[in-house]
């Protein structure tokens, strides 16, 4: 069940919304390819929180450097005015606020802006953290870009999470397939729709109420 | 395309309020941005409360700013100096409250105000009158006092070379407090002695990482007798 | 004349003990010190608690140590990996403890170790299962959990350059836990690309300076291909 | 009341306990002229609270730069081997007990070991702690180095401090003019002794139990 907008689209789509001069975690998956769509007349500095600012595209050929990767482990380039630090100042960079916008995964995000994305707390999976839960609570502002609904039809923006949550209250602006909503106290509205939808629509595919 | 570099000193601190929290660099003149200091004496914002590791050495800088009856508080580790007049004399009148940190305290409450840290605990200062009224707890046998992130609103520092990222490096001791305060403001302001293009600071030689800095300003070496620091 | 210099990485961990607790450095294969880790297995030291980011990938490096059933207990932020079947194996028979830490915790966690801060407040993981039975505050509004330093008795870390003081200076993101671990361990071993005389590294670049590290071993970059990471 | 000490004596004896090797903080004042005195052939690097290890001598002429100066705001030279860092990784070299030795000067010390060296206390005193504190608690071994009598005849090693305290517990080698004490929690013991004295003579001008 997927909506009108490709993999491709919404990262096309969540990178719009980042401005001039921001300071960027994109997370490791499909936050990633982002960074392929930024638009070029923008300059827009990556953070990758194993130690580096100013992250350039993927390395290929004799670029690659294993000492140069992201916090997907894929190597990476460097772009001119690059910083490296330790992993204690990345971090206190992220948890500091200093980071303008992340965008991330998720399994779920809530109404309210609870984000679950690390752990399916199922029996027997093996949990692991990384940086997910200082990415949530750090940057100025987190986007989650995800598809609406998972592969069995449920709705990922859900009243309250059911999976183990990463941070409580943390997310802003969802990027989905089917829509774009934000999060605030009064509730989740729908910025932008996609493929002709209309928020009635969403309304019923969510079972959510949602501000238009 | 970014840039943070700021034509002037007096435009570079020009949104300085009454009442706004100002971190200073320095430890006595090294490192002390005693232009972009000259420039908020010049424009006169009050009721600051000043974060610096002394409290004014002779008559300029900080202390010209002291004088100037500009500050209601300073939070410092070591304000009595030979040259500290200014200071003594307003905080023996009880004209300037004073908050007296021990100096790794000082610094280690401005990097948890950069790092999202709220509160830390440190055997420094255990058993003393600095950690009278503080909470204190006894972990793994040794006993530590409960200490708490510092912020304010802007940081002035001096560095030695910057580009119109914010990137920084310094000199010698002279880097002191500079990149923690750049963390814990609001906005920082940095007055380097060059500026330089992009990518002439070596990515891994930069000490402050241009997200930590909002504006730069080249202060050229050749000033006045009369605003240099002692 | 101090000297730090090792000549082998066998003597550089000769006297990890059972049940030593060693920091590991890297993030993946990224300053992974793939030949002291290597040493430590033909070593032999058993029932040894390991904090690393990861833990283990394929069947080399900490993988191959897991494997010897070396290791009691691992403390770190990202198990599960496409290649962790050693651990995700040795995880669910229950023959290894897992302690489970945010990234940024775990960095935070270990400087604290080597700053003698023996705990903080942080926003990360409150409200999660991470933060489950340990103190939370609330904190200028917000709220925060309370995290103990890590400290350890070894740390096996690799950097680009060293000298015979210690002074160590890192490459592009396999600086990552290095120069945090070294300073939590009491006995620091880092094996480095080349060893360099004194005063090669500018004193403005060095990363770790010499007083963290006990040892400095130099390991060619010609390892057989059984030995290195990925 | 001065012993048999001069105060170049007392650094000069001070400096023979400093082994190679030792990473070493020399407070303000009669603790820095220690460095006039280290034995040459033994490597020892001086660390500098304001952001150095590999402190050399005083600076003259024109070697002085007044980006590189010291604790006491005295202009000093660089070694081969130096590192600066800045003031959180400074004090966190300190406070971590990665220092061997710190020096310093005191108004007081207890047959405990604590110290004070800060604040007389005295009304309208201007108190300034600077990085005291922090040395007090951080270093592996704490030396002090004082002379023992003040000039109006008092003892500086007392029963219990009545000047506000540095740190608690924290001394344990004691330098003066007369003798040399080491503090353990059997008590005070007199190592070395000067000008012909005994510990029954230092028992009786410092009114303190010893041991010999």
């Amino acid at each position: 069940m997927r909506g009108p907008l490709s993999r491709a689209d919404m990262a096309r789509r969540a990178a719009q919304d980042i401005p001039e001069g921001a300071y960027v975690n994109l997370g490791i998956g499909l936050p990633t390819m982002i960074s392929d769509y930024l638009p070029p007349d923008r300059e827009i500095i990556l953070h990758t929180e194993n130690g580096m600012l100013g992250m350039g595209p993927v390395a290929v050929g004799d670029q690659i450097d294993p000492d140069l990767i992201n916090a997907g482990k894929i190597p990476v380039t460097e772009l001119p005015g690059a910083a490296y630090f330790h992993h204690a100042d990345s971090f206190a960079m992220m948890r500091g606020g200093h980071l303008d916008i992340c965008v991330l995964g998720a399994f779920q995000v809530s109404i309210t802006g609870d984000l679950a994305n690390w752990h399916t707390g199922g029996e027997g999976a093996i949990p692991a953290v990384g940086g997910a839960m200082d990415l949530a609570i750090g940057a100025k502002e987190v986007f989650v870009i995800m598809e609406l609904f998972t592969r069995d039809g449920s709705c990922k923006l859900v009243p309250e999470c059911t999976f183990p949550l990463t941070g409580i209250g943390c997310v802003g602006t969802v990027y989905t397939d089917y829509a774009v909503f934000t999060i605030a106290s009064d509730g989740v509205t729908v910025v932008e729709a996609f493929g002709g939808l209309g928020v009635q629509d969403l309304e019923k595919s969510t079972g959510l109420s949602l501000r238009g | 395309m970014i840039s943070k570099i700021i034509g002037s000193v007096a435009e570079a601190i020009a949104d300085v309020r009454d009442g706004s929290t100002v971190m200073i660099g320095g430890f006595g003149s090294a490192g002390q941005p005693v232009e972009l200091i000259d420039a908020l004496l010049e424009q006169g914002a009050k009721d600051l409360t000043v974060v610096n590791n002394n409290a004014g050495n002779g008559t300029t800088g900080l202390a010209a700013l002291l004088q100037a009856r500009r500050v209601r508080k300073i939070i410092c580790s070591f304000p009595r100096q030979v040259d500290s007049q200014v200071f003594d004399g307003l905080y023996r009148a009880g004209e300037l409250e004073l908050e007296l940190v021990p100096q790794g305290t000082l610094a280690e409450r401005i990097r948890a105000g950069g790092a999202g840290i709220a509160g830390f605990f440190t055997p420094t200062g255990y058993g003393t009158m600095l950690a009278d009224g503080k909470e204190t707890r006894r972990i793994d046998g040794r006993d530590y006092v409960l200490e708490s992130a510092l912020s304010a609103d802007f940081a002035l520092i001096k560095a030695h070379r910057g580009d119109r990222l914010g990137n920084l490096v310094y000199r010698k001791t002279a880097r002191n407090f500079g990149p923690l305060m750049v963390g814990a403001a609001s906005v920082a302001i940095a007055q380097v002695a060059s500026i330089v293009e992009v990518g002439e600071l070596d990515p891994e030689s930069v000490v402050t990482p241009g997200i930590y800095v909002q504006r730069v300003v080249e202060v050229s070496s050749h000033t006045p007798p009369s605003t240099q620091g002692q």
